[in-house]
């Protein structure tokens, strides 16, 4: 009985801290538009909502992925599958509307979707979910490889290189938009991603997904509990592809084409990122993975012709500092920030972050000054970098960017192990409490 | 407002960076020029680019930043189905706000349905369709060559090009026989000694090609290798890396489509192209493919002089049916029905016996056959919804 | 009364090497049976055969008269059969409630429902506090169940077999590795939590096996060699020198 | 002396589980180390093979081990045997055993004839993959390992963990022998019987801390020592 | 008859180049399981790093010296880094190498430029070796050959005569163990990683001039050699090179057999026109698919035989 109050205090506990996180990151989600809105033109500012809209599918799309690998520790190198074909469905069905041969809300559109990706995931789950491990991940690799050939060979449903599009225009909203402005479609993406996050976080904690976490940790054993973990596995499946076609729809409405890429490997590839980049331990992590993988590949890409580096090394940085993601970084703190001692840490993050800066900075100088270099761009004169333009001759700009990546990289480096000494000091302490 | 700004949409990274970036490379230096020569309405051309990674969602994204920056222009090369997704993105962001219209056009995307079924009043093609390409080539084939085998990349691209080749040839040419019809996906063949043996046993003469990249560097490698006795007729082994990849081995056997390249010049003798090429040549140390894209950004510069602004709206009703020539003297047309242009191609055989060579291989790319671009009309199925003002 | 566990002629072979070589046994309902045998005697792969982790070679298996041979290990537990591990075997990175409700979920009818929610399920949470009463794993409840001390998962082990309140439970060495005074406790704990069922066991622990059972079998590379009450296996010579060696003397 | 540990503090991460630990083995040497679950008595073999952190010294012919690697440490000639056995599932008993090896094909003391003399059921399951073995074969395989190393001292924990009757009498009788063919023993046993009859010297531990030390004789005199330290 | 014979040749010449650029990953990622995706990578650079040597000191000393280089880059990548990631499990190796490949290709791109460069086959090998009814097979191919037989026995002999194959196996389940059974683990599996590494580079000072170098080669070499040797199974030499023969044979007949689900209808008497529901798919005929055979082999393969050809375990 004592266990039980126990419990209720560590959940009560639990909760608040939760919905609290939980209810200012959507109030942000849903004042960001307004927040960075382009006053100068009196409109929204298009390329910010365009990605949070990216990030708000994304976020489903990396949610339902880590019902695999997270929940039930199946690797998927083919989750795209899931989010392409019901985008095409869906792209084919807002087609059929348009032309008058079916009446659907379009609120419930992305319900389409989902059930198409429930049905695909049924299809080739059922076969591939008879195994698991790198006999999973290796066949629905090949089943991204097959549906992505397909969707470039096959005309007829996927329409070729130039894919299917559509116009969201429908006229069947049951609240009267037109979802013409990006806006309103960014609404009704976070409307959905809201019920997706809600749906996949109740799913966790029903004896499916514990039982999925079962199978995860010994497929063995819970056979002789009465289950057939194939059936298990199946399930979760199936309904992780539910929400990933949920995300699919979204994608078809948001762009309103859909092409073989909605099937291929980078997205797969994404969905991987995403997920163990944000963290599997913990149920937001993607979320985290989501949004910052997005701003990554569309605004560092942008912005920088180098991202590949910058990826390349925060994945490096990531597996060597963070193996738990970035969820599990900040999950760490949790008790730390509880017990009031964060203060204690906090000069001492500041002296690493400060020098560490310095060193991303003569980094990124360098990488920039580098690729600029190599690519011949200097013909255009100069290297855009940190608002000013630089001339990628100079020596002091090589020499002061090396500088500062030893220097800071070396300081940083030196308080690093400061901070690490103290920060087993502090969980020690809190550990013990 | 300074500046006119086009904001150029291609690979920047990843596998395909090499295409985006030569492309603005090119296109800069392109618009240096003109730029020097007073740019339009007294303002200067700025490029901008942005990476699309070849992924149509990221190039609508990168549609959306430019339309927040109020770019007018925008400019894409690579993938068809960026292009596709661009016009339709174009579209409707011009129909639901009209105060932000931007005008696209291409001068790489080469599916026949973005000026047909997908045709828009938006959107302009500076560039022949893989439908001309296939003309091309088949009334390219000398009159002994009795059997030709067809070899393309598996989707729609590859697909029409294999359609249309045979339906030219049935038009052209009804005394040769095509020996083969062969689709390959892009990327996945590394031998092609299968296909080569193939290609011997049937007794082909030529093979017509669309494949491109490193597919047709090996397939042109392996032919070569296996002693394999045919012409290779191709749309784009004259572009970035190709020639380096085959190396002297294709001496006389590979012909490729361009619009453009080095010896051009020489053989015209017009001293201004001639200044441009060796200068581009001293310093760069790839091939000047998009020569011609001078005669494009100058169309548009005279559109823009001549619609007294940059308003899209205004500057496509303009372009539509506007004709100039290039520094070779040949006509460019901007075709009103479905803004496909109509320009001048050629086919060119790769060759020691030139001036410039391509990629310090040695050989380089000399003009066998000249078309017109009204020779290259053909029709349309457009059918363009244009703006009511 | 037909037997709660009959094993007809059964037999076993990994490639030419005959394991299992035609092994007769009932097993009456309510008692509490212990197999004893030297090292690779065949008793963890008899398990095997019964709890349906390996297909038998020949012969037949039957739990209260149904044949079971060759079924999957899933069909097996649902008959109500059920075993533990020589080896820990469980859920790691659950806690050891949620191991427990595992456990559970089955037998109370639950299958895959994704539309409950676990906590909300009052008969289950209450059901998994009392075996974590009777395992005196209260006070660990939320802990991760790898986390546990040796004795702690020896007892959530068998907790997670015998939860699920199946009728025949199958123990292989429960008491591996344990002190006296814990083998004690766990002997006394496999006691009360069997009260009533069914119980097979493997052990090496004569104390425990003495203390449990009602009858022992003894099998010898393949062969039931003896079978009986423990103080006749005791004394019968055969046993002696096959199995207990200086020991019994 | 073989072995010296002179006040060993040993933590997993942030415990504390051995808390100065004087111990020594001698030349030749059995010596048992007795105490309940938990105590830290696998803690303490672990600390002499390298495998926790520890602090405070640990002599070994001269050499001090801390800080030493798992492999330097087998090298200077000790065995080890763990309590779970770690048999390498899916190579086959003989290439287990071939592993023992410091250097392919060179044998010591203990040749696979030995071997298999003393355990007979070994010979037959030869190449079965040692994950298929049941525990008792899983146990010989381990300790059998150890020996083909032929190591000058032997850190057994818990030889005779499910093994039947029989069978711990034969391991009784290895460990004699090996101890006769010139090793030192260190043995942590939880059957007190075994234990008292072949050891020179008995430690017994609590709490991380050894709390008796003496002969086997001294041992079964002192009963409160059992009850204390051993009994429930 | 013909065709036949050329493609047999074909097959087994296809079979045999795979194998070489298989092979390093199957020391890596099915002895040690390490999921590699930077494999393909140190290929690429052992093709660049050839280029520069071969023109400068010529191509034989390419020959020896670039591979050399990609195994000290291994030895470096898994001393200052795979070791770590390592221990935080597969998919943190995975992230890991993942990253290295970006970083390798963006280097790649920003030493040597977008395009191809002319990597070529050296003059010595640049003849015909023989002819089969007019064609020709050079003399590079049968050093392809040639080389793929050398590494097929080296890595069987590293395996067999070494002990280093139990080591990496038993490390995979107790490396604690292993290390107290006087194995310097860390040591082997640098050791391995590094030779990998060095086969990587080897393939691709061989097959950077028989194919194309280019900054895209990594990316398009990748997937084909996951599938041979998953295909041929985790922990198999002999199931890996098995496994590139079966693949070279299948997509070389599978270019010159022209059939159709289509056309096996038709013999059956089921006429294929435009209405036939699937009629675009049951058209396709066998070449159009044989780049994609291997995929569909691997996914049936694992479907009904997790472990693969000759594959010793499951994950
Ligand atoms: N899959 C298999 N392949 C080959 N031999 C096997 C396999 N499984 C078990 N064996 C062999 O069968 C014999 C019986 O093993 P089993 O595990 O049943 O013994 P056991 O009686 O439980 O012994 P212990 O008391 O030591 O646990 C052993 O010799 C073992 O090596
Ligand atoms: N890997 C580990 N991480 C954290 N704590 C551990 C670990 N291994 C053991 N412990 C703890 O260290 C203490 C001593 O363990 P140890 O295994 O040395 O005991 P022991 O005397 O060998 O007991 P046993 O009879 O159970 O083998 C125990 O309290 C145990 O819970
Ligand atoms: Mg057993
Ligand atoms: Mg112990």
């Amino acid at each position: 009985m004592s266990g039980a109050t126990i419990r209720r205090r560590g959940g009560a506990r639990r909760t608040w801290w939760g919905s609290w996180a939980w209810f200012s990151a959507l109030g942000l989600a849903v004042l960001l538009p307004w927040i960075i809105f382009d006053w100068r033109h009196g409109r929204h500012d298009g390329f910010a909502v365009a990605l949070l809209t990216q990030t708000a599918i994304m976020s489903v799309f990396a949610l339902s992925y880590n019902m695999l690998s997270g929940q039930s520790g199946l690797l998927s190198f083919g989750h795209a599958v899931f989010l392409g074909l019901p985008a095409y469905v869906t792209i084919h069905v807002m087609n059929a509307i348009a032309a008058g041969h079916l009446w659907i809300p379009e609120e419930l559109l992305p319900l389409v979707g989902g059930i198409s990706g429930l049905l695909f995931a049924a299809l080739f789950g059922y076969p591939t979910t008879r195994q698991r491990a790198t006999a999973f991940a290796m066949i629905t690799f090949g089943i991204g490889e097959l549906v992505t050939a397909a969707a470039t060979m096959f005309q007829g449903f996927f329409g070729g290189e130039g894919g299917v599009t559509a116009d969201r225009a429908l006229n069947t909203s049951l609240l009267g938009l037109s979802y013409e402005p990006a806006i309103e479609v960014y609404y009704l993406a976070l409307a959905w991603t809201v019920i997706a996050v809600v749906l996949m976080r109740l799913l966790a904690r029903t004896p499916l997904g514990r039982m999925a976490e079962a199978c995860r940790d010994n497929h063995e054993r819970v056979r002789f509990l009465g289950y057939d973990p194939h059936g298990i596995r199946f399930c979760q499946f199936a309904l992780s592809g539910f929400f990933a076609g949920i995300a699919g729809a979204l994608y078809a409405m948001t762009y309103e084409i859909v092409t073989y890429d909605a099937v291929g490997a980078t997205l797969s590839g994404n969905a991987l990122f995403m997920t163990f980049i944000g963290g599997v331990g913990v149920f937001w992590g993607p979320i985290v993975g989501a949004v910052l993988v997005v701003i990554m590949q569309s605004w560092v890409g942008l912005v920088s012709n180098a991202w590949q580096i910058y990826v390349g090394v925060l994945f490096i940085a990531m597996v060597m500092y963070a193996p738990g993601g970035l969820a599990g970084l900040i999950v760490l703190h949790g008790p730390v920030w509880q017990e009031g001692r964060i203060q204690a840490l906090l000069l001492s993050y500041a002296r690493v972050a400060l020098p560490g800066l310095l060193a991303v900075l003569g980094f990124v100088a360098l990488v920039e000054l580098g690729s600029s270099v190599m690519l011949g761009e200097h013909e255009k004169g100069a290297v855009r970098l940190f608002g000013g333009a630089l001339d990628p001759a100079s020596p002091w700009l090589w020499g002061g960017g090396a500088a500062l990546l030893l220097i800071g990289g070396s300081i940083a480096r030196r308080q690093g192990r400061a901070l690490a000494a103290r920060w087993a000091l502090i969980a020690e302490g809190t550990s013990a409490g | 407002e300074d500046s006119i700004r086009i904001g150029l949409t291609d690979p920047m990274s990843g596998a395909f960076a090499q295409t985006g970036q030569q492309n603005s490379q090119q296109a800069q230096y392109l618009l240096d020029s003109i730029n020097s020569k007073g740019g339009a309405l007294g303002r200067t051309f700025e490029l901008v680019t942005y990476d699309n990674k070849l992924q149509p969602s990221e190039a609508l994204i990168a549609l959306q930043s430019m339309v927040d920056h109020n770019i007018p222009f925008v400019w894409s090369n690579a993938g068809s189905n960026v292009a596709a997704a661009l016009i339709d993105g174009v579209e409707k962001h011009n129909a639901r706000d009209p105060d932000h219209r931007v005008l696209y056009f291409t001068a790489g995307s080469t599916a026949p349905e973005l000026t047909n079924e997908k045709c828009s009043f938006w959107f302009f093609r500076f560039v022949p369709t893989t439908e001309q390409f296939a003309e091309m080539l088949v009334r390219a084939l000398p009159p002994e060559v009795k059997k030709v085998y067809l070899l393309n990349p598996d989707y729609l691209y590859g697909q029409a090009m294999q359609r249309d080749s045979t339906k030219f040839l049935a038009q052209y040419r009804p005394d040769v026989q095509a020996a083969g019809n062969e689709l390959i996906p892009v990327g996945k063949v590394k031998d092609f000694s299968s296909y080569i043996a193939k290609i011997k046993a049937s007794g082909a003469q030529a093979l017509i090609t669309g494949n491109f990249g490193p597919d047709l560097s090996l397939l042109i490698k392996a032919g070569t290798e296996a002693g394999l006795d045919v012409s290779y007729y191709t749309v784009w082994a004259g572009t970035g890396g190709t020639p380096t990849a085959i190396g002297p081995a294709g001496n006389s056997r590979v012909f490729a489509l361009q619009a453009f390249n080095d010896n051009m010049a020489d053989e015209q003798g017009d001293a201004a192209l001639k200044d441009l090429v060796t200068r581009f040549r001293a310093t760069h140390d790839y091939d000047f493919d998009a020569g011609s894209w001078r005669a494009m950004f100058e169309l548009l510069q005279a559109a823009i002089q001549k619609a007294g602004s940059t308003d899209p709206a205004k500057v496509a009703q303009v372009l539509e049916g506007m004709t100039s020539r290039d520094m070779l003297g040949h006509e460019w047309a901007m075709r009103a029905e479905d803004h496909q242009v109509l320009m001048p191609y050629y086919v060119s055989v790769f060759t020691k016996d030139v001036k410039y060579d391509s990629e310090h291989t040695g050989l380089g790319w000399k003009v066998i056959k000249t078309y017109e671009g009204k020779d290259l009309a053909l029709p349309t199925t457009c059918k363009m919804k244009r703006p009511a003002t | 009364m037909t037997p709660a566990l009959a094993l007809r002629d059964v037999h076993k072979s990994f490639g030419a090497t005959r394991i299992i070589q035609g092994v007769s046994l009932e097993i009456r309902r309510g008692e509490r049976h212990a197999i004893i045998g030297p090292n690779g005697a065949g008793k963890t792969t008899l398990f095997n055969l019964i709890s349906g982790r390996l297909p038998v070679s020949s012969g037949v298996i039957a739990l209260n008269g149904r044949p079971i041979q060759n079924r999957s290990p899933q069909k097996i537990r649902r008959l109500g059969l059920t075993r533990s591990f020589q080896i820990i075997s469980f859920f790691h990175r659950l806690s050891v409630l949620d191991n427990l409700r595992c456990a559970l979920l089955w037998p109370l009818g639950y299958r895959v429902a994704f539309w409950r929610l676990l906590d909300r399920e009052r008969r289950l949470n209450q059901a998994a506090e009392e075996w974590l009463e009777r395992l005196a794993l209260t006070a660990r409840r939320d802990v991760q169940a790898g986390a546990l001390s040796y004795a702690e998962q020896r007892a959530l082990e068998i907790g997670l077999t015998v939860a699920g309140g199946a009728e025949v439970v199958l123990l292989d060495e429960p008491t591996a590795g344990m002190d006296r005074g814990e083998a004690d406790r766990t002997t006394a704990l496999i006691r009360e939590i069997t009260q009533g069922k069914t119980l097979v066991m493997v052990e090496h622990d004569m104390n425990v096996v003495f203390g449990l059972a009602d009858r022992i079998s003894v099998l010898v590379y393949g062969h039931l060699i003896a079978s009986g009450a423990p103080g006749d296996v005791r004394g019968d010579p055969a046993v002696q020198e096959a199995y207990l060696g200086a020991e019994a003397a | 002396m073989t072995l010296q540990l002179t006040r060993l503090h040993a933590y997993y991460g942030k415990s504390h589980v051995l808390h100065g630990i004087n111990l020594d083995v001698g030349e030749g040497e059995i010596v048992a180390l007795l105490g309940r679950n938990g105590v830290g008595r696998s803690t303490t073999c672990k600390a002499i093979m390298g495998l926790v952190a520890a602090k405070g010294s640990i002599a070994y012919r001269g050499h001090n081990l801390l800080g030493l690697r798992p492999d330097q440490i087998a090298r200077l000639g000790i065995g080890y045997v763990p309590e779970d056995r770690q048999v390498f599932p899916t190579l086959t008993l003989r290439q287990n055993l071939e592993l023992g090896l410091k250097r392919a094909g060179r044998f010591g003391r203990w040749r696979l004839e030995d071997i298999y003399a003393l355990f007979p059921n070994l010979r037959s399951r030869q190449n079965v993959a040692a994950g298929q073995l049941s525990g008792g074969e899983q146990q010989m395989l381990a300790i059998s390992r150890s020996l083909m190393g032929d190591p000058d001292l032997i850190v057994v924990d818990e030889p005779t963990e499910g093994l039947a009757p029989k069978l711990v009498e034969q391991v009784r009788e290895m460990l004699c022998e090996i101890a006769r063919r010139g090793a030192a023993i260190l043995l942590i046993e939880q059957k007190l019987t075994i234990a008292l009859q072949i050891s020179h010297r008995v430690y017994v531990m609590g709490h991380g801390r050894v709390v008796f030390e003496g002969t086997p004789g001294e041992f079964a005199k002192d009963d409160s020592v059992r009850r204390q330290w051993l009994e429930v | 008859m013909e065709l036949l014979l050329v493609s047999v040749l074909n097959g087994l010449l296809y079979g045999m180049l795979l194998f070489m650029l298989a092979s390093g990953l199957t020391l890596i990622f099915s002895i040690m399981g390490v999921l590699n995706f930077a494999h393909a990578s140190l290929y690429m650079l052992g093709a660049y790093f050839a280029y520069e040597i071969s023109r400068r000191v010529g191509f034989w000393v390419a020959l020896v010296i670039a591979p050399l280089l990609c195994g000290l880059l291994g030895a470096l990548i898994e001393t200052y880094g795979l070791r770590k990631a390592h221990r935080h499990g597969h998919v943190a190796e995975l992230l890991f190498t993942f990253g290295l490949a970006f970083i390798v290709e963006k280097l790649v791109l920003m030493v040597w430029g977008p395009t191809a460069v002319p990597y070529r086959v050296p003059p010595e090998l640049d003849f015909t070796l023989f002819s089969v009814y007019g064609t020709h097979v050079s003399a590079y191919r049968g050093f392809i050959l040639l080389i793929s037989a050398a590494m097929f026995a080296a890595i069987w002999l590293l395996l067999t005569r070494t002990r280093m194959g139990f080591v990496i196996q038993a490390s995979l389940s107790h490396p604690d163990m292993v290390a107290s059974l006087g194995h310097n683990v860390p040591r082997v599996f640098t050791t391995v990683f590094a030779g990998g590494a060095a086969l990587a580079g080897l393939a691709g000072v061989i097959g950077g001039n028989y194919l194309v170098t280019e900054p895209a080669m990594a990316f398009s070499m990748g997937p084909i050699v996951f599938v041979v040797v998953v295909f041929g199974g985790l922990g198999s030499l002999a199931g890996c090179f098995i496994a590139s023969l079966i693949m070279g044979f299948v997509q070389t007949f599978a270019v010159v057999l022209d059939i159709s689900p289509a056309d096996l209808l038709a013999r059956l008497g089921v006429a294929v026109t435009p209405a036939t529901p699937l009629a675009e798919v049951l058209r396709v005929p066998l070449p159009r698919i044989g780049p994609f055979l291997p995929f569909l082999l691997m996914v049936f393969m694992l479907l009904v035989r997790p472990r693969g050809l000759l594959g010793t375990r499951d994950t």
